[in-house]
């Protein structure tokens, strides 16, 4: 897959009060964005477990979205607060783990918000795309083996320096 | 006929065979009720002797250690091969443990430290290969993989028993229990059980006393004087790994002055350790600006090493991006 | 400390002195340092974007690429990324070349790859472009600035003049409002003056129309004049020089155009803020306008010095006499 | 695989499958997601209809069906509706689950190849997370019948009789020292001229002595807890310093006391009230109030006249804050609208030019019970004025202000035009963007307007000011205005201008809105749960909302949507129970280690601590069902049904394809 075509595939996590019915709500206005993401329902944000945006990285998908009520709006008062505090650790640990933080992103949108989650979608979509694919532990496992056999490894690069090698080849 | 044990060493330190040990006169009950046949730390033995058994001869087998070079997968595709019941004993063979960690860097950088850094004396800038041609023949060293791997990625496991290492007295009670089942006295588990453990985490068994939790301020234990010898450590803002920790272990570290670092790995049914620690680690920061939470998270320098130091290679995510590229 | 670099514009050295003599004093009071901007060179004015777009926003680029490279030099990127000038004109272009080198990536390409010529680079929207006026009343703030009168313009009746290029059109929304806005009211009451409510604050002042059209600019002061007249200013009070210039030098035009008698001076405000910190006239450059401000500056008690008078100017529109008109008798005449 | 799942595909019209290969998903998800048990999938017009139903009905008996995943619409338009086919055929409603393939899928994108995949994508989610969904019964609470209704302007005192009427209770809260709102400031009400106060006073009474209406005046919420059915709610009743028990409304303290204080409120700043007061003549309760930052008793220790005369002894200085705790099944948000302070259009130069005026100071000036006893007069109490200007849109349909129309400023505008001239005799002009007259009998009335001989200029007026140009200009308000009709520039000098200030939400509006659990839009009016089909609802079950709270709306509207609110209470009063989704927490004792990180998390105290246990608890009562605490158990001994981490991994899984059958 070449970069050009690259279309990134995003798992978007909403809050059933603002940002699924901000989904919606564009849905009814027509809004055209960005076709990439998928978005799960969950009753807030709050209820978002590092697992799932973990779960959606290691299961292919090349970004995730989170998005909730904005802050001081949350249906259930100030859980939203939560799932910012997560996220914010969260990033951490996906940067110590080589995944640029920009591809899990927090959106606030509310349920009268349509333009801005389309608006945010696509950006977001373009954001990814110029990252280019995260496949996830795509190249694991026994096809390292083979490039073993091959010489073709960084087991070997420094090996014609040796010249202790060499005399005992001789 | 007495009932097969076998034992094996992967990629660890061999805590887990000290463990055993560990287990003081037990380990008689071991030799009365079973024949040992293969057990390399303790008695000589053969990888063809092995070869040569009977496909499911073997009752039990302890694997302790996990899987870093092709010799480790091979045993482990051999030993599951001869053995009814394969268990993986202690942490670096379930979750991957501390040599796990090595998945934080491509295998190359890891091969560059471990022969080219400043105490290491390499003049000749020598580097082992794989194989190798000698008068006597080929020599064959084993390939180290990319990433390491907990057991359960190469084969199937019937049985985990975590910790690092897993502790004497929980040991002895599975070694009570197979025997008390080849005798008929018992029934065994359901498979991909965890054994060995409580069925709560660290929390449950520790005695310091704990409240609604809010923290201002993560800090090492060594920054905090004194550290409050009766109240939950993570109170008092030590990120300590208990709350997300499999029980099993009687709170070792806390009721010795130190908190949970986690090598009892998840709870049972947990997909992922590592999240549950960072929702637990948030859920206690009292703060809601952006800034604020970010400084105080900065509390905890090495995020990684926090909540993965056990089961990095065991996690959703297994290993950095790098380590898979190289 | 509150550091700036300073873009002080062709005026300041001549036809606006006393903008920059009091300003100069009004420093160290408020404890604010501006450095100009090392060889700067002119925006531009009204007139030369409606000539040729592109050289006119290099022109105008190269102050603020210049301004870029002092600051980076003298405090590292760090440092304060914010170019003052106290006249409007060149407050407005240097702001609209950032504004649509950003807007238009096209002309921003076009004017660095002019730049660049004279190897120099402007990367729009890294630096903030303000008013004078701006930072007084928003950094350096009217309550330190209410600290330092020593001696309040009470009394003192005066019309708030901003002129139409500096509120508008506001690329960063840094003015209370675009039609009324009233951060110099503020800064004058400060100052203890009564300030009158000029609806005119930001009618134009004619600009260079005096040049061009002058019947149309004298009418556009004439407005200015009798607005402040008619509410009973003894002043009106700038921060164009532009404007400043239009009311002083070209009253005496206008009256005579309309037939009219007013008198109104105008001073800058920074002039006011000097008298008010309790320095004297001449140190401000007050007694070098046109139309004097001496009576007006008498009411509050502060006493202008006698400068010569200015000479009456000569009316423009009258020239020297031409040679009279030959009548064929006498053309003949002089051939022979 | 033990799970039997029917996937059916909805062509919506041509809503879906104009843009979806509708056909196309049905047939992947029967052969792509078969491994996951998805015995049956079929394509159909209408899902919805009843046709639709009865198909999955039918499939759900003949083939054992034991999970539904409908591809259709939001599942907020039409999950009910499934879940009540399933429940007809036997099985539990919660197996079903909806795949919105249209507000998400067809609506949104374009292209018919990247739109069908996607959808085939959010069906192999559906589908895999409805193989994890169990079987959960409703939760049933019991509605008590009482509500509370907060505003008493005329949509909240319509709301409020409409329910008593019916029987139930109703605490009717209002801030104000009286009931009647914006609209007993009101002179005359467009189209008809009705007085204002003749058709509106008489309902305020009825209100007032309702045996089944406890009015609260005086009086604000300050917390909400609880649920559909079940609110708590707390409310501040405001010392009035009168003792309402005593007190017979005659009015002699209002007399006799010696302060007089410009009314902000009710004489929008044009008139005086006294320190003690009621509002108006006809105020319901008429019991007065004490302005304590204003009575000179409670200033300097002395006067005490309001008790000496007072022949019943009610003035009770010692009176103070009260808090009343009240048990209400349901809530109407009447909080109506504040007006747009027009100082903030320096160009129109309110509060600089001193005759320029606002629509509310109009209103009282023309009111013969304001302050000129109805006299049109200029700020300085005499001057007739000749000729008038009167702004529309000040402060609407402006990017610097309110993007939105304020809907009534031009019939005010025209009613305004029409007052003046009928008074006063003096030429109107009346400037205007658009001439907005929808509704019953409005056009004819601006057709009247246009004939009596007001001027209409189209145009924004770009300023209103006192310099004069020319000797025509001198000591008028000159209006600046470009005629867009004729394309000319106009100086207009009027001696009087009006500027119809457009509506507003209340400055505290989404403070309100969070204590009661819902939203504003980015405007600052109260969200509606659909804006065509569902008005007055909102997003949080049990509370509604009417009248200018919603948005800008006139006198008909708002008594509309009074009448509205109060027949969606009445249904859930009658039902006398109310299920509730049942989305809820819970605790495995076993497996929780009492480490407490979850105490702090919950904001309806659902979450407790048994010490002797050293375990955690939720109160399935009190649970909303957010799951916070479900994601932030360290032990993963927190569940929570209906959105388990099966289910939701499931859906992950499913939603990136994941282990498909991929040809």
């Amino acid at each position: 897959m070449t970069h050009n075509t690259f279309e990134p595939t995003i798992i978007g996590f909403t809050c059933n009060w603002c940002s699924y019915r901000a989904a919606d709500l564009a849905g009814t206005a027509r809004m055209k964005y960005a076709p990439n993401v998928r978005l799960i329902r969950m009753m807030c944000s709050g209820r978002l477990d590092p697992t799932f945006v973990l779960r959606a990285l290691s299961e292919g998908a090349d970004g995730v979205m989170i998005t909730g009520c904005h802050p001081g709006e949350c249906h259930y008062i100030e859980q939203n607060y939560k799932a910012l505090r997560r996220y914010l650790l969260l990033k951490r640990v996906l940067k110590g783990m080589g995944i640029e933080p920009e591809r899990v992103k927090l959106v606030w949108a509310s349920a009268a918000e349509g333009a801005k989650f389309a608006a945010e979608t696509t950006a977001f979509v373009e954001e990814i795309r110029k990252l280019g694919p995260l496949s996830w532990g795509k190249d694991e496992g026994g096809g390292m083996k083979d490039e073993i056999k091959n010489g073709d490894s960084s087991l070997t690069i420094h090996a014609e320096r040796s010249s202790f090698e060499k005399e005992v080849a001789a | 006929m007495k009932p097969k044990f076998a034992m094996y060493w992967a990629a660890s330190c061999g805590g887990c065979e000290i463990a055993v040990l560990n287990t003081h006169e037990k380990i008689l009950d071991v030799d009365a009720n079973f024949d040992v046949v293969f057990w390399p730390v303790a008695m000589d033995a053969k990888y063809k002797d092995v070869e040569a058994m009977e496909d499911g001869s073997i009752l039990l087998t302890l694997f302790n250690g996990s899987i870093r070079n092709d010799e480790n997968e091979h045993i482990a595709k051999l030993l599951r091969q001869k053995s009814k019941i394969l268990v993986a004993f202690g942490s670096c063979a379930c979750e991957g443990c501390i040599p796990g960690l090595a998945n934080l860097s491509p295998v190359g950088d890891i091969v560059h430290t471990a022969f080219n850094t400043l105490t290491t004396d390499n003049p000749h800038q020598i580097y082992p290969r794989t194989s190798f041609d000698v008068p006597e023949g080929e020599l064959h060293i084993p390939k180290l993989e990319k990433v390491l791997r907990p057991l359960d990625h190469v084969v199937d496991v019937d049985y985990y028993m975590p910790g690092c290492p897993p502790e004497s007295h929980q040991i002895a009670a599975v070694i009570d229990l197979v025997i008390k089942v080849v005798k008929g006295e018992a029934e065994l588990p359901p498979k991909g059980a965890t054994i060995g453990v409580g069925n709560s985490t660290v929390c449950d068994e520790c005695p310091r006393a704990r409240n609604v939790k809010t923290i201002r301020e993560f800090k090492r234990i060594q920054d905090i004087a004194p550290v409050d010898p009766n109240l939950c450590l993570l109170e008092q803002g030590i990120p300590c790994n208990g709350p997300a920790t499999c029980s099993g272990c009687n709170a070792r570290c806390p009721n010795a002055g130190a908190q949970c670092i986690g090598c009892y790995g998840p709870a049972q049914g947990v997909m992922d350790y590592g999240a549950r620690l960072i929702t637990a680690f948030s859920s206690v920061i009292d703060a809601t600006e952006p800034q604020e939470i970010e400084r105080i998270l900065d509390g905890i320098p090495d995020p990684i090493g926090q909540v993965y130091r056990f089961n990095l290679a065991g996690s959703l995510l297994k290993a950095n991006r790098n380590a898979f590229k190289s | 400390m509150n550091k700036y670099l300073l873009y002080p514009g062709c005026s300041m050295d001549s036809s606006a002195r006393a903008y920059l003599e009091s300003l100069n004093t009004i420093l160290e009071p408020l404890d604010l340092q501006l450095d100009e901007i090392e060889d700067w060179n002119c925006c531009g004015a009204t007139e030369y974007l409606g000539i040729n777009l592109i050289p006119a926003y290099s022109l105008i680029a190269r102050n603020l690429a210049l301004a870029t490279k002092q600051m980076d030099s003298v405090n590292g990127t760090g440092g304060t990324r914010t170019v003052i000038t106290p006249c409007s004109a060149c407050y407005l272009n240097l702001a609209k070349a950032d504004h649509y080198m950003q807007e238009r990536p096209a002309l921003g390409a076009k004017v660095n790859e002019a730049l660049s010529a004279g190897g120099l680079e402007y990367k729009p929207g890294t630096l903030d472009v303000r008013h004078l006026l701006d930072i007084l009343v928003y950094d350096i703030g009217l309550d330190a600035i209410k600290r330092k009168v020593t001696r309040p313009l009470n009394g003192l009746k005066v019309v708030p003049y901003m002129g139409c290029m500096l509120p508008r059109p506001d690329y960063k929304h840094r003015w209370s409002d675009h039609e009324h806005p009233t951060e110099l009211d503020d800064l004058l009451r400060a100052l203890g003056a009564d300030v009158i409510d000029y609806p005119l604050t930001t009618e134009c002042c004619g600009g260079h129309m005096t040049q061009i059209g002058p019947e149309t600019a004298f009418e556009l002061i004439r407005r200015l004049i009798a607005g402040a007249h008619e509410r009973g200013a003894y002043l009106m009070a700038a921060v164009c020089p532009m404007c400043q210039l239009n009311i002083d030098a070209y009253q005496l035009e206008t009256n005579r155009f309309f037939h009219t008698h007013y008198h109104m001076p105008i001073l800058f405000f920074t002039q006011l803020m000097g008298l008010a910190f309790g320095r004297e006239p001449a140190e401000l450059g007050i007694g070098a306008e046109l139309v004097s401000a001496r009576n007006a500056l008498a009411h509050i008690g502060v006493e202008v010095p006698v400068t010569q008078e200015p000479a009456t100017p000569r009316k423009k529109d009258e020239g020297l006499p031409m040679p009279r008109r030959w009548t064929r008798h006498e053309e003949k005449e002089a051939v022979k | 695989m033990t799970e039997r799942v029917g996937v059916y595909v909805c062509h919506c019209g041509s809503n879906i499958a104009g843009v979806v290969d509708v056909v196309d998903v049905a047939n992947w998800a029967a052969e792509k997601l078969g491994r996951r048990g998805v015995i049956i999938a079929r394509d159909y017009k209408f899902m919805c209809s009843s046709l639709g139903q009865e198909l999955i009905e039918k499939d759900i008996k003949e083939l054992g069906l034991t999970r539904i995943v409908v591809a259709a619409c939001s599942p907020h338009l039409h999950e009910k509706t499934f879940r009540i086919a399933a429940k007809n055929a036997g099985l539990n409603p919660y197996l079903v689950e909806l795949a919105s393939i249209r507000e998400q899928v067809s609506w949104v994108h374009t292209d018919k190849a990247v739109a069908t995949a996607k959808a085939k994508a959010v069906v192999s989610g559906a589908v895999s997370r409805v193989i994890e969904n169990q079987a959960l019964e409703e939760i049933k609470v019991p509605i008590n019948p009482n509500t509370l209704i907060v505003g008493g302007g005329i949509a909240g005192i319509q709301a409020a009789l409409e329910i008593a009427n019916a029987g139930f209770h109703v605490y009717l809260v209002e801030r104000e020292p009286s009931i009647g709102g914006h609209m007993s400031q009101f002179d005359k009400t467009f189209p008809t001229l009705d007085c204002s106060a003749c058709i509106l006073t008489p309902r305020m009474v009825e209100a007032g002595t309702h045996p089944n209406i406890t009015l609260l005046t005086w009086s604000e919420v300050t917390k909400v807890t609880g649920y559909v059915g079940n609110f708590n709610v707390t409310i501040k009743k405001k010392a009035r310093f009168v003792n309402e028990e005593l007190c017979t409304g005659c009015g002699i303290c209002q007399e006799k006391c010696p302060k007089k204080v410009i009314d902000e409120v009710y004489e929008a700043g044009l008139g005086y009230r006294k320190a003690v007061y009621t509002p108006f003549a006809q105020a319901v309760p008429n019991f007065p109030v004490m302005d304590k930052e204003n009575c000179t008793y409670f200033i300097k220790g002395t006067c005490k006249a309001c008790e000496k005369f007072c022949p019943t002894g009610a003035i009770d200085f010692k009176q103070e804050d009260q808090l009343i705790n009240l048990d209400v099944g349901n809530v109407i948000l009447a909080t109506g609208y504040d007006l747009f302070d027009a100082r903030r259009v320096r160009n129109d130069g309110y509060g600089r030019l001193p005759n320029v005026f606002t629509s509310l100071e109009f209103e009282r000036l023309s009111n013969a019970a304001g302050p000129t006893n109805g006299n049109i007069v200029l700020r300085d109490g005499k001057s007739t004025p000749k000729s008038v200007g009167i702004i529309h849109c000040v402060g609407s349909r402006d990017r610097n202000f309110n993007n939105y129309c304020s809907v009534i400023c031009c019939m005010q505008g025209l009613k305004f035009a029409h007052l003046v001239h009928e008074r006063t005799g003096a030429t109107v002009y009346n400037f205007y963007i658009d001439m907005r007259t929808a509704y019953k009998a409005y056009d004819e009335f601006y057709q009247r307007v246009l004939e009596e001989g007001t001027l209409f200029v189209r145009g924004k007026v770009a300023e209103v000011t006192d310099a004069a140009r020319n000797e025509r200009e001198k000591g008028k308000l000159i209006i600046q205005v470009e005629d867009t009709l004729a394309s000319k520039q106009r100086r207009i000098p009027v001696d009087m201008v009006i500027l119809s200030s457009g509506l507003q939400p209340r400055r505290d509006s989404k403070d309100v809105g969070k204590l009661f659990g819902i939203s504003c839009s980015t405007d600052g009016w109260f969200t509606e749960k659909h804006p065509k089909l569902d008005p007055v609802a909102t997003m949080t079950e049990g509370i509604f909302i009417a009248g200018c709270a919603q948005g800008p709306k006139d006198i008909p509207s708002s008594v509309a949507q009074g009448a509205a609110a109060s027949a969606r209470v009445l249904d859930k009063i009658l039902q006398k129970e109310v299920a509730l989704e049942p989305v809820r927490a819970s605790v495995d004792k076993a497996t929780c280690s009492g480490c407490r990180i979850c105490n702090g998390l919950c904001p309806f105290n659902a979450i407790s601590f048994i010490e002797d246990d050293q375990v955690t608890e939720i109160n399935p009562a009190l649970c909303q069902g957010c799951g916070t605490c479900v994601a932030a158990c360290p032990a993963g001994a927190i569940s929570g049904t209906g959105f388990s981490n099966e289910q939701i991994i499931a859906q992950i899984d499913g939603l990136l394809m994941k282990n498909l059958e991929m040809v």
